[in-house]
């Protein structure tokens, strides 16, 4: 056995030259046979995939695409009288009108007002062809997602960056990242790769709306009961009472978000 | 004082068809299949994997010719509360994708949750769930007509009657636009409900003493909301899943018809 | 050929032989893997499923295979945790039949669920009321237990022997093996238990339902009970078939007798309380929804009052008394016809609890429901057969699966030859 | 080597570790059920704008109110428009399928010219300009060598700007053959051209009715207009009573209070042997009887030639004994039928077999309305009413050349009107006799508007042939239909969500109603409005007929027409006169004598008397060789009109109708011995034989074997086509000898093993 | 399912149900660490060679 391992050492000694500094000393490894390779080999191994998993990978699953038209959003602000709303407002259905049609573009910009070559490509290429803009929506969930605007922004009184960021204060569209698998926007799981998150909008997955409406709703009457308040833990949740107002957190209402 | 107890008190949402009145003519099927983007196949002939969430049975009476009758059930998915407050599909789903809501009483379906055991299949004996066994595929250009507010599911999951949940999402919303948090027994109401021709089906709250379907079949809510007329019945009411389906017949053998008993039983009168 | 990698003292037929055997059971794995892949790719539109028959054959293979597959863990209880150590003279093919039995549930659990790719939310999202979830945890978690019971095993084998950190790895697990072991029995307990609560918690399912006590159905207790029984069964007649193809003796009588014996006061306690269920589902439960008994047995092609007396009477009462009796387990042919019987009575426990359930109408209006599988769903079952074939092929000619067969081999050339 | 392959595990083991504790193994498990949730191949429904529009349903006679749902341009939705007087937010299974047929496979998308053989399906895309140009040129042909006669037009109506609009271009081009296609309806006119001497429509009063008598109308099973029958058999449970008398159990059988099984084909024999009881026990309404009736008694025409009056007719001849000879119902049955009809306060007869989409014999429909006549039920609330058309196409008379006279002069190709048959308006149950015989005269062309007679007249083979006879046939479908498959020329109409129509007098309303369809999306395809079409043929004739058409297109037209109601009718959907109050009997009835008559005496001029020729229609077929008689169906699932039924409709027929592509026929166990549930079998009449399946089914009268209408489609799409029996295979028309109407009921039939 | 999950909840349930999961996963991960472990320890001390 140590014979067969011998040859196989000297048929390696290149690499042995190479990694010599970061192995153990010598002396060990004639003691242990192979043991300074396996060891070297496993570190390799382990970095390399670490490198794949966090630094390659994430760069491959997401694609780069631009928005069809720069969009400043600073000077629509400025421009409009009721902030948000102005442009992304609710219909009398409650329903929300999300990202303006061409019709709501068009009482402003029927002819081009400023010199921004973003905006003559808006006019010349959209409004005077009556073609709606194919614009790529950061926050677009999943088909599978019911989402209402409505009970959180009047009925929650919710501010629309807490969820979407402060992205009225954009002077230029950002890139879009397309998940290539599932083809939704990177905005739902999150810059981080990881799935970390630092501010209420940089991440909208399932998990976040239950924070949120855990956080905001819950009522911790189970938690005194047990014999262990870790504070760790999320705060569990109860079912609803009577008569209060409350925020959907009831595990029974799955169809409430999803359709 | 009263009314402010009301306020936000969990609705229980039920169905009541009357099949007196009910005439078998598919109506409701077809309301249904449309509003919740429904798919449909070259051969529908085979029941058993034709997906209609709301499925009319012909039930006959077994008499010989002159002596026959024919009755029409449709069927919704009967939403179920259990005798221990679960529904027969609820507990037995291994991934949450099936519940049970107690602010409406619906039993709701999550597509993109449920993986396809079809463990709660085979736990209701109503055979109101369905599964995906093929692809949704529309003929070019039909795909026109879905409806954004209902997701076309995916081949490989169940599926099944909603109550049109949607539409009471919907209702919500507008309530909300005007600063209203309750609804109006009218303005949420199932497509079957609305279409139905000749006006069978009755839906509404079952814990709204002044819903149109209360009165029809005055719930005994204390009881698993086993209904006190007594020309109303309840489909296999003996298992104790406690539907919120409930249906009128003047005709005995059609009450008989929604349950089984044993040859020679007298059926127990509940009062 | 691959002389080097046959354990020491032992005989195996030619390389070429072993190959052509490999390559014919192979054809029908592949057959069985064409079935598997046109179900993924197409969907299980490729079965005879439907909407009444949600649950079908797989199933009932699934709960089969489980059931057989209990060996394993109740010979490992009586060996690692109870002390009988006679048992270690069997307890490895034990293990690999229970080996097999459990990668072929989880594969045929793959190929059942309709959305393969979302299988992980049954532990990500597990609902803790379903039966099937903790069918699911205590599955996988055992599998688990079955491949480390399995590994020092392989580990065995004469080349990787050789190697000292296997050698010392495969030292160390055997050294704690009862903790594993009594894991394993744990979690072998509850799933199967699980599995039998699967149907009896279908209140929506007269003929599946059955009472119990707290959260557990009757049949949460009878099924553990059954695959204790029936399980080490499985072991004997795979045990006794593999000596037949072998032309070997590989494991001494009295360890037999002893599995035997086990297995069959557990058969014979187990039929008993099967009979008790029975009567009280019959005459208490069932009538409470509205059905007689006889409502669940006529009125269609297959299921009648037969199927009742194969399973208890037959496959039950019969056996019970075959292993019991100190003459019946002596008669290598009674022996052998009354664990083929437990065999076969755990498996049509489990069709009746899958498959009749499915097959009985509940609402008035409606019939029989009769199904026929696809030859997809035939393949895909055979697929674990030839597949714990040739892992056994491959186990038996290069792992010391039998630690008697050198001894025994000797015995019978020295009693030839003396 | 040894080290190369355990430092090469090393380097696996190594890798999986850092995989394991880096997000790529999760964030693709995660991924991938994503993946699964949101395949490219499963569409995802665009959201946006929601809006209602109004329109009105003209799939049936009956036209219903719709309210469409739509998201953005796209129609997702149709509903029941709520107050609309007819149907009031309840809707038919076809009319909520309508989007599919919107945006169906089986529509039409562009102007097609046959390339090959009739019927093969090989078609050229041509453009508008060139088919009116195509069609222009051979009519103007025609029309000069004198032919114009041999033009015709089969239409599903009669009524509307559309229907006038091709009479109008018919009649000025020359062409007296304006065909509209049979249902009870003409043989309702006739009854009350006969009875009561006025040309319009029989309305029912049946909201106010409390005792109804059908003989065979399936009132919920899709008669009349249906979504308002549905209503107003909800409505009578409990105060009222409905009465069904049908050899099947019918849904409408099921439902009713009492259903009488009755030997199919005698059903006028029973409502005389009720008019026997009626007039022996003086149940009967003596103020209009002996006031405003003529006929009652014995009378004498003008020729001096002496009748037996209704009374005396009846008492001798339609006994109770009698009648339950003829009809077997019990003696005692009728009696007490005639009794409590007779005593409530506003009973009500009505009659045409299912959904009433074939005509039936006169004597039938005469024989029933003489019942509510006896009761005094005419023109009153609860009963029949004489409703004429609603009187808004106004249009100046045409001015015709001299080609158009001479063209008019011809007599009609199907002997409507003529000497045989004065008082028939239209019968294409006799066109295809007439064309294939080629009797009267060739016929050239024909255009088929919103029809299609290959598949709904009977005796499809003899249709098939006459088309073949025909050489040039343009259909104006909006679907590939078995008529379109069989044209040489399709000018694809916009389907009704497309366009403006006017929906007149939906079918037995007894108020005067017109509905109006409006576009509830723009057209999805290269189709015009048949409307414009015409127009647009008739300009390129110029002169006199151009000039008979002086609108610039359709919609121009309607707007001209409905002058003042066009708003209304777009705001509202729809123009009801309220103030429509029938005629009392004092001035209703225009007849010779001025008064209801139990005989017609123009009729009696010309004819014998038609009770005392009281015969049953005899089923075409000899006992001997086919001992049953096969007898059509209808229910709502299945639409048996022109209109194929959409994917939706089919999923919710029945497997004890459709299995496969088998269609089942209902049989009685006693009649189907031999047969088990589902078993195939060979039904044969003496006009083809077919393989079917047998339903068993004890609602059926023994000796009957019944098939649904409206399946054995051949054209349309794959989830239409080839799905059971064209039941109009199987049977062949029987001319009532009154009216030349088809007075088939059923045929002789046989069943044998397959 | 972990507690960090919104669906967690704090019932008997939950915490035995999935107690009883994650404790044999932990027993048998930690079982099999430890095999390993010793197997190395082993090894380097020469343990086992033939």
């Amino acid at each position: 056995m140590s014979t067969l391992d011998e040859k196989a050492k000297e048929a390696s000694t290149e690499a042995v030259d190479e990694v010599e500094t970061v192995l153990p000393p010598k002396e060990k490894k004639q003691d242990n046979g192979p043991w300074g390779y396996i060891i070297l080999f496993f570190i390799i191994g382990f970095a390399a995939s670490l490198v794949i998993g966090w630094g390659i990978f994430p760069k491959l699953l997401y694609s780069q695409k631009k928005q069809p038209i720069d969009f400043n959003h600073v000077i629509h602000v400025e421009a409009v009288e009721e902030g948000c709303e102005s442009c992304h407002f609710f219909r009398e259905d409650g329903s929300f009108s999300g990202v303006p049609k061409l019709v709501q573009c068009v009482d402003c910009h029927e002819e081009v007002m400023g010199e921004d070559p973003n905006e003559v490509k808006f006019v010349e290429e959209y409004v005077a062809k009556g073609q709606e803009v194919p614009w790529l929506v950061y926050s677009k969930q999943p088909d599978c997602v019911f989402f209402s605007h409505i009970a959180h922004v009047k009925m929650g009184k919710i501010e629309c960056d807490t969820c979407h960021g402060h992205i009225g204060e954009s002077t230029h569209s950002r890139v879009y990242e397309e998940n290539r698998f599932t083809g939704y926007s990177r905005d739902i799981w999150g810059k981080n790769i990881a799935g970390l998150k630092k501010n209420t909008w940089d991440r909208m997955k399932m998990d976040d709306c239950a924070e949120c409406h855990a956080e905001n709703k819950a009522v911790p009457k189970t938690v005194e009961r047990l014999p262990w308040p870790i504070s760790w833990m999320p705060r569990p949740y109860e079912k609803p009472t009577s008569s209060q107002v409350r925020t959907q957190i009831d595990k029974d209402a799955c169809f409430v978000c999803h359709k | 004082m009263k009314e402010e107890h009301k306020h936000g008190k969990a609705s229980k949402f039920g169905m009541v068809i009357d099949l007196d009145k009910c005439t078998g003519c598919g109506s409701c099927m077809v309301a249904c299949m449309s509003e919740n983007n429904v798919p449909f196949k070259k051969d529908e002939t085979n029941k058993l994997d034709s997906i209609t969430w709301l499925r009319i049975y012909k039930l006959t009476n077994g008499k010989k010719f002159p002596e026959t009758d024919i009755c029409y059930i449709p069927r919704p998915c009967m939403q179920c509360e259990g005798d221990h407050g679960h529904s027969p599909c609820v507990s037995v789903c291994p991934a949450t994708a099936t519940d049970y809501n107690h602010e409406t009483g619906i039993v709701s379906q999550i597509y993109t949750r449920c993986f396809g055991c079809r463990y709660c299949m085979a736990a209701c004996p109503y055979h109101a769930r369905y599964f995906n066994w093929w692809d949704p595929v529309w003929p070019d250009g039909m795909e026109k007509y879905l409806s954004p507010n209902v997701s076309p599911r995916m081949r490989g999951v169940v599926e099944k009657c909603s109550f049109c949940f949607h539409r009471y999402q919907l209702a919500k919303n507008k309530a909300y636009a005007q600063g209203r948090r309750e609804l109006k027994e009218d303005e949420y109401q199932t497509a079957c409900t609305q279409a139905c021709p000749a006006g069978a089906i009755t839906f509404g709250d079952l814990n709204n003493s002044h819903h149109a379907v209360y009165k029809l079949v005055k719930p005994d809510n204390k009881h698993g909301g086993r209904p006190r007329n007594p020309n109303a019945f309840r489909l296999l009411e003996r298992l104790g899943t406690n539907p919120k389906v409930y249906y009128l017949s003047s005709r005995e053998w059609v009450r008989r018809a929604g349950d089984n008993y044993i040859k020679d039983e007298v059926k127990k009168e509940h009062h | 050929m691959d002389s080097a990698l046959i354990p020491e003292g032992v005989k195996r037929c030619s390389f070429g032989k072993f190959i052509l055997w490999i390559i014919i059971v192979g054809a029908v794995l592949l057959w069985g893997v064409v079935a598997m892949l046109l179900c993924w790719f197409k969907g299980l539109n490729q079965t005879n499923m439907n909407d009444a028959y949600g649950f079908a054959m797989w199933i009932w293979a699934d709960l089969a295979v489980i059931a057989l597959g209990g060996g394993a863990f109740f010979t490992g209880l009586l060996r690692y945790v109870i002390g009988k150590d006679e048992l270690k003279n069997i307890i490895n093919y034990a293990v690999l039949i229970g080996f097999i039995c459990y990668s072929s549930a989880l594969l045929i659990l793959a190929i059942d669920i309709g959305q393969p790719l979302r299988g992980w939310f049954i532990f990500w999202h597990a609902n803790v009321h379903s039966m099937l979830t903790e069918v699911a945890f205590c599955l996988s978690c055992y599998f688990a237990v079955l491949t480390i019971e399995y590994i020092p095993l392989i580990l065995e084998n004469r080349q990787i022997d050789k190697v000292p950190f296997f050698h010392n790895l495969s030292h160390n697990m055997h050294g704690i093996m009862v903790i594993f072991a009594a894991t394993g029995a744990f979690l072998s307990f509850f799933h199967q238990g699980s599995l039998g609560g699967t149907p009896a918690v279908l209140y929506g399912r007269p003929f599946a339902f059955r009472e119990g006590v707290l959260i557990w159905p009757w049949t949460f207790f009878l099924f553990t009970w059954s695959a204790a029984a029936c399980g080490p069964c499985f072991t004997i007649l795979v045990t006794w078939i593999t000596e037949k193809i072998t032309r070997k003796k590989l494991v001494r009588q009295n360890v037999i007798m002893l599995l035997a014996k086990i297995a069959g006061w557990m058969l014979a306690t187990y039929t008993v309380a099967k009979i008790i269920d029975t009567w009280y589902w019959a005459t208490v439960t069932a009538p409470a929804s509205g059905f007689n008994f006889m409502d669940f047995y006529s009125n269609n092609p297959l299921y009648g009052p037969w199927i009742l007396v194969l399973e208890i009477v037959v496959c039950g009462v019969i056996p019970s008394l075959i292993l019991i009796t100190k003459t019946g387990r002596k008669s290598s042919f009674l022996l052998i016809s009354a664990v083929l019987l437990a065999v076969l009575g755990a498996c049509v426990n489990r069709w009746v609890m899958v498959l009749q359930v499915m097959a009985v109408p509940v609402l008035t209006f409606e019939s029989w429901f009769m199904y026929f599988p696809s030859w997809q769903e035939i393949a895909t079952t055979i697929l674990p057969v030839a597949y714990g074939i040739i892992l056994i092929m491959i186990s038996y000619r290069y792992l010391p699966i039998f630690p008697q067969e050198q001894e025994l081999e000797e015995e019978k050339n020295a009693s030839i030859f003396v | 080597m040894k080290v190369c392959r355990r430092s090469f595990l090393s380097l696996v083991i190594g890798g999986a570790a850092g995989t394991t504790l880096s997000p790529l193994p999760w964030k693709l498990m995660d991924d991938s059920s994503i993946w699964t949730q949101m395949w490219p191949w499963t569409p995802v429904p665009e959201d946006g704008e929601v809006s209602y529009v109004n329109t009105v349903c003209s799939l049936c006679p009956g036209g219903c109110g719709l309210t469409v749902r739509k998201i953005n341009e796209r129609a997702i939705k149709i509903e029941g428009m709520k107050a609309y007087p007819v149907n009031d937010g309840g809707v038919c299974l076809l009319g909520l399928s309508g989007l599919q047929l919107l945006y169906g496979p089986t529509r039409v998308k562009t102007p097609l010219k046959r390339v090959g053989a009739r019927g093969e399906g090989r078609w050229e895309k041509i453009s508008w300009e060139d088919a009116i140009s195509e069609v222009v040129k051979k009519l103007a042909d025609l029309r000069a060598k004198g032919l114009s006669h041999t033009v015709g037009c089969i239409s599903d109506s009669d009524r509307g700007t559309v229907a006038h609009l091709l009479g109008r271009f018919l009649t000025v081009y020359g062409s007296p053959n304006f065909i509209r296609t049979p249902s009870m309806q003409d043989s309702y006119e006739q009854t009350m051209h006969l009875m009561h001497g006025v040309q319009a429509s029989a309305g029912f009063d049946v909201e106010n009715a409390d005792f109804i008598l059908s003989f065979g109308s399936g009132l919920i099973d899709g008669w009349g207009s249906p979504v308002r029958m549905f209503k107003v058999n909800s409505a009578l449970k409990g105060k009222g009573k409905l009465v069904q008398v049908e050899p099947r159990l019918s849904n409408t059988a099921a439902k009713s209070d009492k259903w009488i099984p009755i030997k199919p084909g005698t059903e006028a024999a029973l409502a005389l042997g009720l008019a026997h009881v009626i007039i022996k026990e003086s149940l009967y309404n003596r103020d209009f009887v002996n006031n405003y009736s003529f006929g009652f008694n014995d009378w004498t025409d003008d020729r001096g030639r002496s009748h037996k009056g209704f009374k005396k007719l009846v008492l001798d001849e339609y006994g109770p004994d009698d009648v339950a000879e003829i009809t077997g119902i019990s003696d005692s049955t009728i009696i007490a039928l005639a009794r409590s009809f007779a005593r409530a306060s506003k009973p009500l007869a009505v009659c045409g077999r299912g959904q009433g989409n074939t005509p039936g014999g006169l004597s039938e429909f005469m024989a029933v309305h003489a019942l509510n006549a006896l009761v005094g039920n005419i023109n009153k609330k609860g009963g029949v009413w004489a409703v004429p058309d609603p009187d808004y196409i106004r249009w100046p008379e045409v001015e015709m050349d001299i080609n158009a006279a001479k063209g008019m002069q011809a007599n009609r190709i199907d002997g409507a009107g003529g000497k045989t048959y004065p008082d028939s308006r239209y019968l294409l149950n006799r066109f295809p006799e007439a064309v294939n015989s080629g009797k009267e005269y060739p016929m050239k062309a024909l255009f088929v508007v919103g029809a299609n007679p290959v598949y709904t007249i009977p005796d499809s083979k003899a249709v098939k042939e006459a088309f073949d006879k025909i050489p040039f046939v343009v259909s104006f479908s909006s679907y590939m239909d078995e008529t379109a498959a069989n044209a040489d020329l399709i000018l694809p109409n916009h389907v009704f969500l497309e366009r403006y129509e006017d929906v007149p007098m939906p079918a037995g309303l007894q108020k005067p109603i017109v509905g109006f369809s409006k576009p509830v999306v723009k057209p999805q395809f290269n189709t015009r409005h048949v409307g414009d079409v015409i127009i647009q043929i008739a300009k390129s004739f110029g002169g006199v007929i151009a000039d008979a058409f002086p609108w610039d297109n359709y919609e121009a037209c309607l707007q001209k027409t409905l002058g003042n109601k066009w708003n209304a009718l777009n705001k509202e959907g729809f123009w009801l006169d309220s103030n429509f109050m029938a005629k009392g009997w004092k001035r209703a009835f225009s007849t010779p004598s001025g008064k209801f008559e139990f005989f017609s005496r123009a009729f009696a001029a010309k004819n014998e008397n038609l009770f005392q020729q009281f015969r049953p229609v005899e089923p075409e077929g000899d006992e001997g060789r086919f001992p049953l008689i096969l007898i059509p169906y209808d229910y709502m699932r299945l639409a048996s009109g022109c209109i194929g039924d959409p994917p939706f409709a089919i999923k919710t027929v029945e497997d004890t109708v459709l299995k496969g592509d088998d269609i089942l026929v209902e049989v009685n166990p006693k009649s189907g011995r031999g047969f088990r549930e589902g078993d195939q079998a060979i039904l044969s009449t003496p006009k083809g034989a077919v393989k079917v399946r047998v339903h068993l089914f004890d609602g059926i009268m023994p000796g009957l074997v019944a098939m649904p209408r409206g399946l054995g489609h051949t054209a349309y799409d794959e989830y239409l086509a080839d799905k059971g029996i064209n039941f109009n295979e199987l049977i062949g028309p029987v001319e009532d000898p009154a009216s030349g109407l088809d007075a088939a009921w059923g045929i002789r039939a046989k069943l044998t093993r397959a | 399912m972990l507690p960090f999950s919104f669906e967690w909840l704090w019932d008997i349930s939950h915490m035995l149900f999935m107690g009883g999961l994650w404790y044999a996963l932990t027993i048998l991960g930690l079982g099999m660490t430890y095999c390993i472990i010793k197997a190395a320890i082993d090894t380097s001390k020469g343990k086992g060679s033939h």
